[in-house]
């Protein structure tokens, strides 16, 4: 699944095809492939990204049982 | 003084050290009685003075430690009883009683029989603190050897009410004074001792005279009390009366009421230093959870969840993504510009200008083939036209149009020369310069 | 058949008789002869020019798909 | 017996709880422990100081060494 | 369970986790993980204080027959 | 068939036959079969040429049916 | 397939193609093929573009769930 992929080895992937892209005059296949594995790369990262935000989000909630976007400041003031 | 007689040559030192060994040793204790004169209290706060009778007098001091516990004031004239010792002072070669105890004239041979037996027992070692037993702390039975009339036991009772209203008190009646007063205390204490229930032992009496005190300051009382298995308070006359149960008891209280204080502990001082522990025990232990809740919730506070992490990478993803896709982008466009360039080129290029070309030639070409075909058939055509012409014009028939004609056969078609050629009714043509006859042969003419 | 006869040789046929005849030693019978055959021989190279030109004009004909009296001098100029 | 438990013994101990919880570094099953002891403690003080009824005696022993006891009768009230 | 778990190791776990989340240098997943465990202790620590809290509740009213709920934080202030 | 016969040799025929046409007296029959080859090869190019013609603008037409013109281009300014 | 050709060869094709055409020198027959030729490339090309067009757009339509003409070249603008 896409969770399995290190999101730190997608991050340094998808940098080093924009670098890639960036640098030289790619032919337009290889160019298309760079770019859709980019796309994919982003798409996976980001999603990670929602999945980490969404676990945050119920980690807090357990742990209050009800939302709380600043879980332990409020608590002793 | 018949000492200075022998041969020994002493230096002054030598005797007067010897002097203070023998007088010392001589009179370690001894009572003494006399009127005093001459008292001094210096600075130091010892007290100096002269002991004296009617023939004699003796150097005397009674050091700050002691005279403290004087339960009188010592004045020139009067006439005391004192427990003191010989002591020799070298340095002067002077000698002076120390007293340890002092007390107004009077007391007699009662007073020196207490003393002699709490001598007696002092040596013995009864009175030693380490016989001295620990009171209980809060005991629960009280055992009270006195007379059950009278001030005291009330007293007593009272107090112990007032401090611990909840206590098992035993009274074990015997009688204070007089009479049966020290057997009935020994048996008190023995009976006691052999029913072992009680946690303490007051004996208690009000003040009195040495003589009315005798009973507890006897040596089987003092026996007995130091022999009980159980601790004993002795509470005998007031503040100043010393008894030798005082002496041997585990406890002097100067008073009966003192001793009533001194063995029942308040119960409301304990109850409240019992509730203020408890409470404190209370308010320690929730602000023990209370501090390590304030401390869990700080370390939590610190616990930084990773949001800004995933909002920073978001903000990178999307630069990325971004750079990405227009540079991809503009290559695509690159790519499409050159594509249409190259299109738009080979349009320009298509080869309709060269079939503009070659139909013009090839217009020009086919032009010149007709024309030359038409110029060709024409040059024939007026060949023929002209041989044509000129064949007319020698046509052998155009003497005719001056009015001769030729006759020819029909048919054959041979030219009738001569008229017997032919036969009458035979068929001929005439040709004229214009027509033709045809004729019968009717009648034939020889002219030859 | 006279489409066999060669047009040139009846051409030259045709100039020989005309010859002959401007001679005028020949005699009636004969001139007449040969006036005659001239005649003919006329006809032959005459009829032998249309055949030819109808064949052209045929042969045009297919070409642009209708008939042009005067095909090509007319149109060009 | 009663008697066996000291009074003065267990306040001590007590009073040595209530410090070491004062110190607030024992660890929280220790501090627990300690206050759960604490309460017993607290608990047989309280105890001890009700423990005994009210009760005065007179203890009467005949010229045969007989032991007996009666109520002691105030002779004042 | 979790209140087999020891509250000051528990403590200083979480401290820990503290520590190396400050630091920020760790990659999503670790941090995720670390901060999933740092939740969960923290969780764990204040249940075990509850627990405590309660347990200690119920002793005081064991003793005292009637609930009292933190009568004394309040009053030493 | 037609299209086989290579178009500039056809070019190259008729211009001959044009040039012996115009240079000399050719008997009748050959200078009838050489107009008549002549009208033929002029018949077979102008056919060639109407074919190519044809086919460029069939080519042209196909190319433009599918070809979009500015694609990204347009959408960028 | 179309897809499998090689974008930057099938455009290196077509250039070399115009360049000949625009020279002019070709005879028609090769001028003809060249051009026919050039009009595949053509068409292979736009049609790779095509394709790449429609992948990119639906790549970005994927990735947003809904479909953006301008999707990053006027964002960052």
């Amino acid at each position: 699944m896409a969770a399995k992929t290190n999101f730190e080895q997608s991050m340094k992937k998808l940098e080093k095809i924009v670098q890639e892209l960036e640098s030289g005059d790619l032919p337009l296949e290889e160019a298309m492939q760079k770019f859709e594995e980019g796309i994919k790369l982003s798409r996976i990262c980001s999603k990670k990204l929602d999945e980490t935000e969404k676990k945050i989000t119920l980690l807090l909630q357990d742990q209050k049982g009800n939302v709380s976007e600043k879980p332990f400041i409020s608590e002793d003031k | 003084m018949t000492i200075e007689k022998h041969h020994n040559i002493y230096t002054v030192s030598q005797l007067n050290s010897e002097i203070k060994f023998l007088l010392e040793d001589s009179f370690p204790f001894i009572w003494i009685s006399g009127e005093i004169s001459n008292c001094k209290m210096p600075g130091s706060g010892h007290l100096y003075f002269t002991l004296k009778d009617e023939n004699s007098q003796i150097s005397c001091v009674m050091f700050r430690g002691q005279n403290q516990k004087l339960k009188f004031e010592l004045e020139d004239g009067l006439s005391i009883t004192g427990l003191g010792r010989i002591s020799l002072y070298e340095p002067r070669g002077t000698y002076q009683l120390i007293f340890e105890f002092l007390e107004p004239k009077g007391i007699g041979a009662l007073q020196i029989a207490f003393e002699q037996l709490k001598d007696r027992l002092t040596s013995e070692g009864l009175f030693d603190d380490k016989y001295k037993r620990p009171l209980p702390f809060l005991p629960q039975k009280i055992s009270l050897i006195t007379s059950p009339t009278g001030a005291v036991v009330h007293d007593i009772l009272k107090i112990i009410d007032r401090r611990f209203p909840n206590l098992f008190i035993e009274i074990v009646p015997v009688k204070v004074q007089g009479e049966n007063s020290e057997k009935e205390i020994v048996q008190a204490l023995e009976l006691l001792s052999t029913l072992n229930d009680t946690d303490i032992i007051i004996m208690a009496r009000g003040g009195g005279s040495l003589e009315d005190l005798s009973a507890f300051n006897s040596e089987n009382v003092a026996r007995a009390v130091f022999s009980t298995k159980i601790p004993v308070v002795s509470a005998i006359g007031h503040e100043t009366d010393f008894t030798i149960s005082d002496f041997v008891a585990d406890l002097r209280a100067p008073t009966p009421s003192a001793a009533a204080e001194l063995v029942v502990p308040s119960k409301d001082e304990l109850k409240r230093r019992q509730e203020d522990i408890f409470s404190k025990l209370k308010s320690n232990i929730w602000q023990y959870i209370e501090k390590h809740r304030y401390i869990l919730a700080q370390v939590s506070k610190s616990l930084v969840d990773p949001k800004r992490k995933v909002q920073d990478l978001r903000l990178k993803i999307d630069d990325l993504t971004n750079r990405l896709t227009r540079i991809f982008l503009n290559s695509i466009n690159q790519k499409h510009e050159q594509f249409k360039l190259w299109n738009d080129l080979l349009f320009i290029n298509k080869p309709l200008s060269y079939i503009a070309n070659l139909n013009e030639k090839l217009a020009n070409n086919t032009d010149k083939l007709t024309t030359l075909n038409t110029i060709y058939l024409n040059n024939k055509r007026s060949l023929i036209r002209e041989n044509k012409g000129r064949l007319y014009a020698l046509n052998p028939t155009a003497i005719l149009k001056r009015g001769y004609s030729i006759t020819r056969t029909i048919p054959g078609a041979d030219i009738v020369k001569t008229a017997h050629s032919v036969s009458i009714g035979q068929n001929l043509e005439v040709m004229l310069a214009k027509g033709l006859l045809a004729v019968n042969v009717q009648k034939i003419t020889d002219s030859s």
